[in-house]
């Protein structure tokens, strides 16, 4: 089964770009199913990536983060074949994470 | 034009169902104005002009017959009908108006 | 792949990673995961009390404690019009110094705060996301930088659904 | 409910009466006024460029969309769907068993005309007999699974250019002709018709989304629409535009919605595969 994260990350030079997409409905808690009934808030909570044993970014979700979530950010030091961790967590204590090259 | 003509009849007729309402017993009422519904929502289906709109008419003309409301399921029975019978008024029409909206 | 069963939301905070390790021994699955057992978001780190609030005031200062000036050096890109409310591209840069946090509220929606980012040293003072937006809103990007907040605004419009597409 | 009929005794009104005698109809013809149509109206727009739909005639749509397409949210679909395509039936058999070029990169012959049945033969129906053929249940043709399944084959294919097949067979020549029909036919209690939409509206904005138009609609399907918040099949989208206009949809796949897609394809002959696309 594949991962629920898709990640990219290309170095040019000091700086490295990433990219990431993440499998998740991000339920808002407001929105209704064809029951009529409202689905409960479903949502990361948390995504962090990790370089080299430190945090380099950390996102913080509420549920207007829109359906399968989508990031960009830029950190420095990173070289070709170093390993980017990736991890979230959502509020129903689901998780998934995974392991990544900078290209 | 012609669709406006029978609409007009049709709401004559619509008019008209409404004054014997207030004679007959109202579940009788309601159930002869559902059977015409019905019957002019078939033809709608069979010629593939039905509207959803007929349709959500139609079931909220038996959920208010269901309640016991009577008058307002005979009236919306009516609408039903009107709808249906002017979407095969839509569809007659199109058989041959179709070809204005050809690109050529 | 979802790694764990649903935990109890009262007690998550202190089971999750208990649940997570159970999860990985108990199914026995994911090679990349079992490379690194110990590197998982700590959930514990989210402002739950930030999220919860209905005014910028309140969740700015429930997230940082102060209020936010506007600045010029802020940069919040946003659409005018978004194709549609449910995923609105939304990235925000901001050429202060010493960045250590962006957040982005959407003012409009039933809980102001939509997402709040950490920047640590090193990583640039950018994030693009796509957000949620329930209807035509103004859209605020706060910058944390060297201990203030500086903010910038836009209004989006929002798209209802019709025979478009 | 006097509003709601006088409103649809006006716009009958306001049609008028003409009716144009059509039996010497040729295809290849209306294609080509079909195309100029469109570049004579849009000429900014490069020809190639209306796959992408709404995105060619806006620019604040354009520039969301390539935001999105940086990373588009349907790679989900189609990694699912290359997952699917690979993975044995029962019977030890794949999908690519039943295709030429074992099924990779042949979204632009879709829909053909099959002289055995006698009927248009749509890329959903042929991945269902496929599964049929091989003792597999068949899928839903407006499910996910169906969605990523066409999403991948079409994204094996995308730049090629669409090469939709007329034969010199009555059948065929009947089948275009009821897509056309359908095409321009007014329905639903909006009174509109595809061409309403996809034609005469063709990029304007209703609220304030774009509407797509008919020249090369069909090469970006299967699309990820926003407002779905997943990837969705022709089916969905014919059925749901169908609705919009408060028309009750024909089943899936209806040899209606077959002819209807023949004739949209023909009349896009030439242009690139660009699904599965993005739309809002």
């Amino acid at each position: 089964m594949a991962s629920t994260i898709r990640v990219r990350a290309i170095a040019n030079g000091d700086t490295t770009e990433v990219q990431s997409l993440i499998q998740h409905p991000m339920d808002s808690g407001f929105i209704k199913d064809s029951k009529g009934e409202l689905i409960p808030a479903h949502h990361i909570e948390v995504v962090q990536f990790e370089h080299g044993g430190k945090t380099v970014f950390t996102a913080l979700w509420g549920p207007a983060v829109a359906k399968d979530p989508y990031l960009k950010f830029s950190f420095k030091g990173a070289s070709k074949g170093d390993e980017l961790k990736v991890s979230w967590v959502d509020n129903k204590g689901q998780s998934d994470s995974l392991v990544a090259k900078v290209q | 034009m012609r669709v406006r003509t029978l609409i007009n009849s049709l709401a004559a007729v619509a008019v008209a169902g409404l004054a014997t309402a207030a004679v007959a017993g109202p579940a009788d009422d309601f159930n002869a104005a559902y059977a015409e519904a019905e019957a002019a929502s078939k033809q709608a289906v069979a010629m593939k002009t039905q509207w959803t709109t007929t349709v959500a008419e139609l079931a909220a003309a038996k959920k208010a017959a269901d309640a016991g409301k009577y008058d307002e399921a005979i009236a919306l029975a009516q609408k039903a009908e009107a709808l249906a019978n002017a979407s095969i008024a839509q569809a007659k029409e199109q058989q041959a108006d179709w070809r204005q909206g050809v690109i050529r | 792949m979802i790694l764990s069963p649903d935990a109890p939301a009262c007690a998550r905070r202190t089971v999750l990673k208990g649940v997570l390790a159970g999860g990985l021994a108990g199914l026995g699955l994911v090679e990349a995961s079992m490379l690194l057992p110990a590197y998982a978001a700590d959930a514990a780190q989210w402002p739950q009390d930030a999220f919860k609030q209905k005014s910028e005031a309140d969740a700015l200062k429930a997230l940082y404690g102060k209020t936010a000036e506007v600045s010029d050096k802020v940069n919040l890109d946003a659409p005018e019009i978004a194709e549609n409310g449910a995923v609105v591209p939304i990235t925000v840069t901001s050429g202060l110094p010493k960045v250590t946090g962006i957040a982005v509220l959407v003012l409009e929606n039933p809980f102001t705060l939509a997402a709040a980012y950490k920047i640590p040293e090193g990583t640039q003072a950018t994030v693009a996301n796509r957000l949620k937006m329930a209807k035509t809103t103004k859209v605020v990007a706060v910058v944390e930088s060297d201990g203030k907040l500086y903010s910038a605004s836009k209004e989006v419009k929002v798209t209802v659904g019709g025979c478009g597409g | 409910m006097l509003r709601e009929i006088l409103v649809l005794g006006a716009i009958a009104v306001g049609a008028a009466q003409t009716a144009l005698a059509a039996d010497t109809v040729d295809p290849a013809v209306e294609a080509k006024a079909f195309r100029a149509y469109f570049t004579d109206r849009f000429p900014k727009v490069t020809l190639d460029d209306f796959v992408n739909g709404p995105y060619s005639m806006d620019e604040g749509l354009r520039k969301q969309w390539k935001e999105i397409e940086e990373f588009p949210p349907y790679e989900f679909a189609v990694d699912k769907g290359k997952e699917m395509f690979a993975t044995p039936f029962a019977n030890g058999k794949t999908y690519g068993d039943c295709f030429s070029e074992r099924g990779v990169g042949i979204r632009q012959n879709y829909p053909y005309f099959d002289p055995k049945s006698g009927q248009v033969i749509t890329l959903d129906v042929a991945l269902n007999q496929c599964r049929e053929a091989n003792g597999e249940k068949p899928l839903s043709f407006t499910g996910d699974d169906m969605a990523a399944l066409t999403a991948y084959m079409a994204y094996t294919s995308r730049g090629k250019r669409f090469d939709i097949k007329l034969p010199d067979d009555p059948r065929a020549r009947a089948a275009y002709q009821k897509g056309e029909e359908y095409f321009y036919t007014r329905r639903g209690q909006l009174n509109f018709s595809c061409a309403s939409c996809h034609v005469q509206s063709a990029g304007n904005h209703i609220r304030t989304e774009v509407l797509a138009p008919a020249l090369g609609i069909m090469a970006a399907m299967p699309i990820y629409r926003s407002e779905w918040g997943s990837m969705g099949t022709v089916s969905r989208r014919l059925t749901t535009c169908n609705s919009q206009v408060r028309a009750v949809p024909l089943a899936p796949e209806d040899e209606l919605y077959r002819d209807v897609e023949y004739f949209l394809s023909y009349m896009g002959n030439g242009l690139p595969v660009s699904g599965p696309g993005a739309r809002p």
